[in-house]
């Protein structure tokens, strides 16, 4: 089945971006240093910019046309295999393929991938091309990033698991790229390759997931097929569990959950930009998207038999949600507040989907869509709210940067070269009281972390209530569920503990460094990026409003004509729900992540700013009330910092030092163990057959004694066996 | 006239008495009587058997041995010449520069 | 044809052998021409009588015995191989008073070539290695020696040669004998020609002593073998081999001893690495492949032209236990010992060793089957003979040539050390890789005549474990017969071999030329020639074997073993 | 330029020559052009360079050089001719025991040896992947020591590999296989490292033991062949070495109760027979010949010897074995699988704690075969064109892998990883080089090697279950030790780098032009052939299928 019209071209969208690749790159190392290079092409900038704006404008076109209905084209066919059954001796041909497959699913995810692909472009170009160390290598990072982009448009409008999987580990190598991007730092490298190894442990189950779901739907992964019911009512579901739970570690390794979560904060060694898009908004998708795409087979299977494996996905999530943030709690640096935030957020999502599968596989068909659409919709919102952050903190270490360059030829201008040494841009002990200093940066952070909070009527609010209640509704069916949701729940308390403390030690209270007096907003490019997400993110009620069952599947229901119906709708199912339970877990929501989280982070880190400092009005209430509840509360947590939880909290709970310790002991060991037995016993046995073989001829000659007497005896001998032989044979 | 079943034991005894002679002995000359012996046991074999079996064939074989066998003595004289001119002793044992 | 000795058609058909016999008298007169005068008794007349006095200063001349020889050698093998080559050869039988004494067939016609080529190739090689010196001027004593020895040496070389023919021609065994022991003292006195170095003569002596005690128990196996049958009669003994008693067996394993010792089987090739470390190269060379050709010969003719079972008996040969064990350990033995040899003219003398085993191992074949079950017996045997006849030939080129690019290097001082070879392919490098051919054809890579030979050995054993199973169906394991492990071992002693074999490829590419081996190496131009000769041979013979085969297949079938 | 030249070529054969690939085609494509052309061309050029002084060399060097690089473009136009006259057609006619461009001439009539030459889809890719790759390793190489005879060695090589896979003659197969031995031994004796006389002589002895098993099994083999008469047939042994004819009689003895041989005989002739193929392969435990000969072979012959070389094993092994013994590859199913595992695992391991480069890449290769005898012991077609397709890829990566080596080696003066840091900032171009090739080796997807390893596993599933964690282990463990060589090589360093001591405070330089142009190409394939795999892989299945047809489904099960 095969549509035309504009998705014939949509194989475009992530086309153009992988033939920027290689040209972007290659003229780079071309034109490295000439001025036009630099200066107006912005170092491929500007190309990666108008192949990614061509994109989105494509992909616009896309989701315009298929907005309500699915779509898909072949490309061309990838392979054939054949199959022989050894019973009968038949063979049979399969036939694999390349195409574009569209639905919402693919519309949502195309639409955040294509727009904060273009938008944290812009970012760059404002980031980047500011920075002497980047001088010379720019060009690098525009190929690789239009590379990723590619790679995640790709992914996303794939027909098939496995092309899904190819651009997926195109994404990873992307990722592992722009980590290592300032190669000669050790820590980017081993950042770097952290980031790649975890992710590919979790491939690695991802493709042996996918192998069994060939062999389980005979030879087929593309969507088509696999999701018709038929299909999957024909497929033993204990297989499809398995299998399906073993793509699902290739999610987990993908979206960072815990155990495999180790790579996400050591992967802020990349320039911020690359978190932004990567680590934040798109790429740590890439997993929820995987599972969100396994919700057919929920559907499809016999009631109940994969619900296994949707309290296990809830349960990680779950349990990274609480994690994360704990480990969040003690992060000083600003990007890993927030690269624990998005972990935290994502184990949300899946929690959600969780429960949508569990929802779906058990037959509770509305209650699944309603899970499904908060999932999906609290990916769109972290997506922005959290590309924002980052683009946001990015901001802030940038302009830290040029401060304390300045403030350093300021002081001395005696040594130029010490800027880098000691000081850390990043580190919130350096900032404070940038509010003022910073207005848009700050306005953005602002409303990023009330989206994550879940501050009612903005942002992430929406889609979180959804997936709180979801989790608990499933709970009320299946108790185990309980650990999940009470886990989510805590996490909500936490998250506002975690993203105020963030905030407010960044832009409120006096600065804490010099560095941090002489900040200014002054870069070109980036506030574009920036006030543009502000918007998107406190307009998300317009997002609700059309419904969150819109996000799923089923495009003939839960679908309003009428928009203000919709908000409606929304506002009355959120805060005057029927169900008592829901309306009073709504509020213990709102309460815990509104009043109870940030109040302790203002109570620990609030401040008023600096004297004749003022930020700008929407932001100013909170720096005041922060100050008050600063003065007002004698909160002491030393004895806390000090305690071996804090210690462990930093120590990121250890699982870094446990992963590498079992790496350099276990496996280099017993590498090298093999190394030996190699050189020592296989070339051993070698060597042994050698030497005896030589000593053997010595022996042997030295029978060759140089005596004619003894040659004529061994004649005699010889003469005498070969008597007895015959003898004995005769 | 004597069986020449007893010729052939004597042959059969000088020829064990060759061959043992030939490798106990060290000194070359008698090594190279050791084998004339062993020559001469198979004359004296062959002229048994012709004998045996009343055919001249025998005998014409018989001559034949005792020329190779004076060819031998021959070229083995003069090679045990050449060795004496070189390592001046005409023992077996201590000619083995060649080993191994 | 059936002819008496010396009458007209006996000419004919010894054409070449009587060119080897006149350019022996020749070699014998020439030099000696002079201008000698007889006196008649009694009187002053001085008749002319040219043998003598002064002699004349071309026929005189050191190089003419080495120019004759080779002339003579050449002549007669060229009439040899045209005679051959068509296939279409008369067999003469020479008879004497009803005893059949020589017959030419196509086989003792393979072997004459054999051997006449392995002569050739050496008195080629010895013109420059034993050099004459025809220069005026004052000479060292060496060069002295050297012209002295000239005709010596040529004589010598060709009355090995006559032996060996004889050998081939024989019909009967002791005729066989009485050219072995021509042959073998010709060689003996070769070994030890080198009469002023220890090792020469010290090799002489001892590939004289054990090569008589060998001889004398064979020639006292003869004397038994004449006692059991009353007669040496090839045809007679093989027509009467079934109703043989113990004695014939025991008479069997005695002749087994003398040819033992000339293709150098274990444990008769004691005196074979002395006697080679100390000849001279060349003639090293022909006692590594003419002289064992011609103890293969025996071996043949006795084991399996007297000593098979009748074809439509059962049972196999009575020597096939003591034959199989003899060749597995000489094969073992030869590699053994040649893998820790530092001399390569001893590591070329125990590989000969080894591939005496192998020749050893395709003639046991001959002897496994049981010849009732086989309906055309003779086709495997031919094809083993075949093989072996095969091997022997190409051993010439590549053993020989091997031989002869060390007397190159003796040509400069001694051989006998692994260094001698360092940097060859440095100092010269076509000699160096055809050094390094003719180490890869011994050891059996394609695709050269060695593997070839090996290839055909190993195939015929194969055949004749297989047989004609196939035939009834399907074919078990265990239903082959066990030689099959004698290919095996075969295989594993090549494998073995490639160790020492490669070894001189890699010192001669590798290594740095030991001191005083620096320079160029002599020219030699007829030594060149000859290692050319045997590196195209080994080539050709290893690309397109055909002719060849088709030449050892018709000396095998005039063998008439079924 | 050479490229623009090569296609010219490519299309002036295919204008001139319509129907190069008909198999009755008049022209010997394959005996002359293909095999003998190289071998003679390079024994030429070697005679006649061997004769000249050291200075007279050093002059020569760049015309033979040049001129072995025209002649290696003649055999790589043609075999891409055929290349694209056969991904035109579609239709693939390179099935299984139906050859194209077949010829046969009698050679040896009296064994029954003929000169039979033709290609398959078993063959074709392979053939195709030696004449490029000997361009390509000229080129690269090009800057090499003692190039007057360094290069003609190559070429040498090449045809050498070429004859290997054209024959159709189990004899003739038998002689190019040894043949092969010959130019690698000289290339790294004569180019080699430190230690190049212990493994030129430990790769040569090794291959030639195993292959000398291996043709105790061919002949017996022959001889258990019935008789038969015609041209191929052997005037005096009645049997032939015909490949095709043996093809032949295997599955028409296979049919039924009519089992021609018994089954312990076929399984002892296959075991022999597999012995050879896997030493060359290599398989663990008979691997340890190859790090010593990669890490003391010149770049050129490493190149040469990974690429081609190593797949000359598989190659046989579905040449011969598995076509003519299918019962017993079922018999030793799990042992082909066990060695396959034990290979891919403990190659993968092992290159975990090896600090030199060129041994770790080598251990590398090892794991890699291991996935075809995994693709082999699946039992599927799918899994038989994953093994072909992983020859082919490898043979385009594995290169790659050691020409980065090789230029490493060359500029840096060293081997050992971790002995330089911050190389991305001293050669940008070879770091990017190392990483892509690094990357195609561990099986990123969109590059040649991703395919195979996935279609083995597909493959492996159904039969072998939850032993496939072991495969992804080793996923994880190759991704495991190219990152972390990359680690400590291309990244790090610090603002200034840190060159290696062996340099002795010079300036580390990036790579030459000719070292860039022939990784490039390599490149450029191995994304050619990862994106649109069914380039080969086409003709690659449709050859399994009929594989199977011709093969198991003949064979009595």
């Amino acid at each position: 089945m095969s549509d035309s019209g504009i998705i014939d071209y949509a194989v475009l969208i992530p086309l153009m971006p992988m033939l920027a690749f290689p040209v972007i790159l290659f003229l780079g190392r071309l034109f490295n240093g000439t001025p036009t290079w630099v200066k107006n092409v912005k170092e491929g900038g500007i190309i990666a910019l108008t192949v990614m704006g061509a994109s989105l404008v494509l992909a616009l076109a896309v989701i315009k046309e298929h907005m309500h209905h699915v779509g898909t084209a072949n490309v061309f066919t990838w392979f054939e295999s054949s199959w022989w059954n050894s019973e009968t001796g038949a063979i049979t041909t399969k036939v694999f393929g390349v195409g574009i497959h569209i639905d919402h699913l693919t519309v949502m995810l195309l639409f955040v991938a294509a727009f904060l692909c273009f938008l944290i472009n812009i970012f760059s170009i404002g980031y980047m091309n500011t920075d002497p160390i980047n001088d010379n290598r720019n060009h690098r990072f525009y190929a690789e990033f239009v590379l990723f982009c590619s790679g995640m448009l790709g992914m996303v409008l794939a027909d098939s698991f496995l092309w899904l999987f190819i651009f997926w580990e195109l994404m990873g190598l992307c990722s592992y790229l722009l980590i290592g991007f300032y190669y000669e730092r050790p820590s980017a490298a081993y950042a770097a390759k952290k980031a790649f190894l975890t992710t590919r442990v979790g491939d690695v189950f991802l493709v042996i997931g996918l192998v069994m779901l060939w062999n389980l739907f005979d030879g087929h992964l593309d969507y088509a097929y696999v999701f018709n019911k038929e299909n999957i009512a024909a497929v033993d579901s204990g297989d499809l569990q398995l299998a399906l739970g073993m793509m699902f570690i290739g999610a987990v390794g993908k979206s960072a959950q815990f155990p495999l979560h180790v790579w996400l904060p050591d992967a802020m060694e990349g320039p911020t930009p690359v978190s932004a898009l990567i680590h934040a908004a798109t790429m740590v998708n890439a997993g929820l998207y995987l599972v969100a795409r396994m919700f057919p087979f929920f559907g499809g299977a016999e009631l109940g038999a994969l619900s296994t494996l949707a309290i296990v996905i809830a349960c990680i999530g779950g349990i990274t949600a609480v994690m994360a943030a704990l480990i969040a709690f003690v992060q000083m640096d600003l990007k890993k507040v927030l690269a624990y935030s998005t972990m935290s957020q994502l184990a949300y999502i899946f929690t959600g989907l969780g429960s949508a599968l569990w929802f779906a596989n058990n037959g509770y068909d509305e209650l699944a869509a309603f899970a499904m659409g908060a999932s999906l919709f609290h990916l769109f919102n972290h997506a922005m709210a959290k590309g924002m952050l980052f683009m946001a903190s990015g901001s802030v270490i940038h302009e830290m940067h040029h401060a304390h360059h300045e403030v350093a030829h300021h002081d001395d201008d005696h040594h130029d070269d010490h800027h880098d040494d000691h000081f850390d841009a990043q580190s919130m002990e350096n900032m404070g009281g940038l509010a003022s200093r910073m207005p848009i940066t700050a306005t953005a952070m602002f409303v990023g972390s009330m989206s994550i909070i879940g501050i009612p009527l903005i942002g992430g609010f929406w889609s979180k209530e959804g997936i709180i209640a979801s989790a608990w509704q499933v709970a009320l069916k299946e108790p185990i569920f309980l650990l999940p949701a009470i886990l989510i729940l805590i996490g909500a308390g936490m998250t506002g503990f975690y993203m105020s403390r963030m905030w407010f030690m960044t832009f409120a209270g006096k600065p804490k460094t010099e560095v941090a007096e002489h900040v200014h907003e002054q870069t070109a490019w980036i506030p574009i990026p920036l006030v543009t997400l502000t918007f998107m993110t406190l307009g998300a009620i317009v997002f609700a409003g059309m419904h969150a069952g819109h996000w799923l599947g089923d495009f003939e229901s839960g679908h309003y004509t009428n928009f203000f119906d919709g908000i409606g709708y929304e506002l009355e199912h959120v805060f005057l729900n029927h169900d008592t339970f829901l309306l009073v877990l709504t509020y213990v929501a709102i309460g815990l992540s509104l009043v109870l989280g940030p109040s302790f982070a203002m109570a620990l880190y609030g401040g008023s700013l600096d004297d004749g400092q003022k930020a700008k009005p929407w932001m100013q209430w909170a720096i005041n009330l922060s100050a008050k509840v600063n003065s007002r509360s004698k909160f002491d947590n030393t004895e806390w910092a000090n305690s071996s939880l804090s210690n462990s909290l930093h120590k990121r709970l250890h699982f870094d030092d446990v992963y590498d310790a079992a790496m350099m002991k276990i496996v280099v060991g017993f590498s090298n163990l093999a190394a030996i037995f190699d050189t020592k016993f296989i070339d051993g046995v070698i060597k042994t057959i050698e030497s005896t073989s030589q000593q053997a001829s010595q022996r042997v000659r030295a029978l060759t004694t140089g005596s004619a007497r003894d040659y004529i005896m061994m004649t005699a001998l010889g003469t005498l066996a070969i008597f007895m032989l015959l003898w004995g044979v005769a | 006239m004597i069986d020449p079943a007893w010729v052939s034991g004597l042959a059969a005894i000088l020829f064990i008495i060759g061959l043992w002679g030939a490798f106990s002995r060290k000194n070359a000359i008698v090594v190279l009587m050791c084998i004339e012996l062993m020559l001469n046991a198979v004359n004296l074999q062959f002229v048994a058997a012709a004998t045996h079996w009343g055919d001249v064939t025998g005998w014409v074989y018989a001559v034949f041995a005792i020329a190779i066998a004076a060819a031998e003595v021959a070229i083995g004289l003069a090679i045990f010449l050449s060795m004496y001119g070189q390592h001046e002793t005409i023992s077996l044992d201590e000619v083995n520069l060649l080993k191994n | 044809m059936t002819t008496e000795v010396f009458s007209t058609e006996f000419w004919t058909a010894f054409a070449p052998e009587s060119i080897l016999v006149v350019g022996l008298l020749l070699i014998f007169i020439i030099p000696n021409l002079g201008n000698s005068k007889f006196r008649i008794p009694l009187t002053k007349v001085h008749v002319p009588w040219f043998l003598g006095g002064r002699r004349f200063k071309l026929t005189g001349s050191p190089a003419i015995p080495g120019m004759l020889a080779t002339a003579t050698l050449f002549t007669a093998l060229g009439m040899m191989i045209i005679e051959t080559i068509d296939g279409n050869m008369d067999t003469t039988t020479v008879t004497s008073g009803g005893i059949v004494i020589l017959q030419i067939d196509n086989f003792s016609r393979y072997f004459e070539i054999l051997f006449l080529s392995a002569a050739l190739l050496a008195s080629m090689a010895s013109l420059d290695r034993i050099p004459a010196h025809t220069f005026q001027g004052k000479k060292s004593l060496e060069e002295m020696y050297d012209n002295r020895r000239q005709a010596d040496f040529y004589i010598l070389m060709l009355t090995t040669a006559v032996g060996m023919c004889m050998v081939a021609l024989a019909q009967d065994l002791f005729v066989l004998f009485v050219g072995l022991e021509l042959a073998s003292l010709a060689t003996y006195v070769l070994v030890g020609f080198h009469k002023e170095s220890k090792a020469g003569a010290e090799s002489g002596v001892k590939y004289f002593i054990v090569g008589s005690v060998a001889s004398g128990v064979g020639l006292y196996g003869l004397s038994l073998l004449y006692l059991e049958f009353g007669s040496l009669q090839l045809t007679t003994l093989a027509a009467n081999w079934a109703d043989a008693s113990i004695l014939g067996t025991i008479a069997l394993g005695l002749v087994l001893v003398g040819f033992g010792f000339k293709v150098s089987a274990a444990p008769f090739h004691f005196a074979a690495p002395d006697a080679y470390a100390g000849a001279n190269s060349p003639v090293a060379g022909v006692l590594a492949t003419a002289s064992k050709a011609m103890g293969m010969i025996g071996l043949i003719r006795v084991l399996l032209v007297i000593a098979l079972p009748e074809a439509n008996s059962e049972g196999s040969a009575v020597w096939l236990y003591a034959l199989a064990i003899l060749s597995v350990v000489t094969m073992t033995w030869g590699n053994i010992a040649a893998l820790g040899s530092k001399n390569p003219k001893r590591m070329l003398a125990y590989s000969s060793v080894a591939h005496a085993g192998y020749m050893m191992a395709a003639l046991t074949a001959v002897g496994a089957w049981r010849w009732g079950e086989i309906e055309a017996p003779g086709d495997y045997a031919e094809a083993i003979v075949a093989a072996v006849l095969f091997h022997l030939f190409v051993l010439v080129a590549f053993k020989l040539g091997a031989f002869l690019v060390l007397g190159l290097l003796e040509m400069e001082g001694g051989a006998s050390r692994l260094s001698a070879l360092a940097g060859l392919a440095r100092r010269d490098p076509l000699i160096g890789t055809a050094m390094f051919i003719f180490m890869l054809a011994l050891a059996g890579v394609p695709p050269l005549a060695g593997f070839m030979s090996k290839f055909l050995v190993i195939a015929g054993i194969v055949s004749a474990s297989i047989g004609e199973l196939w035939m009834n169906g399907t074919v078990s394991f265990s239903d082959i017969h066990w030689i099959w492990w004698l290919a095996l071992a075969m295989f594993l002693n090549s494998a073995i071999s490639v160790f020492y074999y490669l070894r001189i490829g890699v010192v001669m590419f590798l290594d740095v030329p030991e001191e005083g081996r620096r320079k160029p190496l002599p020219y030699g131009a007829s030594i060149r020639m000859a290692i050319w000769v045997c590196l195209v041979a080994t080539v050709i013979l290893g690309l397109s074997g055909d002719t060849l085969i088709d030449m050892c297949y018709r000396a095998a079938e005039s063998l008439n073993l079924s | 330029m050479l490229v623009g030249g090569l296609l010219i070529i490519v299309a002036g054969l295919m204008a001139f020559f319509p129907s190069m690939s008909e198999s009755d085609s008049a022209v010997d494509w394959i005996s002359i052009p293909l095999v003998g052309f190289p071998i003679i061309v390079s024994c030429i050029l070697l005679a006649f360079a061997s004769q000249e002084t050291r200075e007279r060399k050093e002059l020569l060097a760049v015309p033979i050089r040049l001129f072995t690089l025209a002649a290696s473009l003649i055999p790589l136009a043609i075999s891409t001719a055929l290349f694209f006259d056969w991904l035109i057609m579609v239709d693939w006619d390179l099935m299984y025991n139906e050859y194209a461009l077949e010829k046969e001439y009698v050679w040896i009539e009296t064994i029954g040896v003929s000169w039979h030459v033709g290609m398959d889809g078993l063959s074709f890719p392979m053939v195709w992947l030696t004449t490029f790759l000997i361009p390509v390793t000229i080129i690269t190489t090009w800057n090499e020591k003692d190039g007057a005879t360094y290069h003609p060695l190559l070429l040498m090589m090449g045809g050498a590999l070429i004859g290997v896979f054209v024959a159709l003659d189990l004899f003739l197969f038998y002689v190019f296989w040894e043949l092969t031995l010959i130019p690698m031994f000289f290339l790294i004796l004569k180019w080699g490292g430190k230690d190049r006389r212990y493994a030129a002589q430990k790769f040569f002895i090794y291959t030639f033991c195993a292959s000398v098993i291996m043709l105790l099994g061919l002949i017996t083999l022959y001889f258990l062949q019935p008789e038969g008469n015609g041209s191929q047939y052997g005037t005096l042994t009645g049997r032939t070495f015909d490949m095709t004819v043996l093809f032949a009689n295997a599955t028409a003895y296979n049919v039924g109760d009519n089992v021609f041989l018994g089954e312990d005989m076929q399984n002892i002739l296959f075991a022999m027979l597999m012995i050879g193929f896997l030493v060359k392969l290599p398989a663990v435990p008979f691997h340890t010949w190859l790090p010593d000969a990669h890490v003391q072979a010149p770049t050129g012959g490493s190149m040469l010897l990974a690429g081609v070389m190593l797949k000359m094993g598989a190659y046989g092994m579905l040449r011969i074995p598995i076509a003519i013994f299918p019962d017993a590859v079922i018999y030793y199913q799990d042992v082909i699988m066990a060695i396959g595992l034990i290979s891919l695992v403990w190659g993968a391991v092992v290159c975990l704690g090896q600090t030199n480069l060129k041994r770790m890449v080598a251990y590398s290769s090892v794991s890699h075969m291991g996935v075809i005898l995994l693709g082999i012991a699946s039992m599927q077609p799918i899994g038989y064109a994953a093994a072909l397709f992983m020859m082919f890829a490898h043979g385009i990566i594995s290169p790659m892998l050691f020409a980065v080596c090789g230029a490493f080696k060359h500029h840096y003066h060293s081997m050992e990883i971790g002995s330089m840091r911050g190389m991305a900032k001293w050669s940008p171009y070879l770091s990017v080089y190392m990483m892509f090739a690094w990357m195609a080796s561990l099986g990123l997807p969109l590059l040649a090697g991703f395919v195979a390893e996935l279609m083995v596993l597909i493959a492996y599933w159904p039969e072998y279950g939850w032993w496939i964690l072991l495969p992804g282990f080793v996923l994880a463990i190759t991704a495991a030790y190219y990152l972390w060589s990359m680690q400590r090589t291309i990244f790090e360093g610090g603002d200034e780098g840190q060159p290696p001591e062996s340099l002795n405070g010079e300036t580390p330089p990036d790579i030459t032009l000719p070292e860039n142009i022939g990784m490039i190409i390599l490149a450029i394939f191995t994304v050619i052939f990862g994106i649109f795999p069914f380039i080969a892989l086409g003709m690659m299945d449709q050859w399994t299928v009929a594989f199977f047809e011709g093969v198991f489904n003949s064979g009595g099960i």
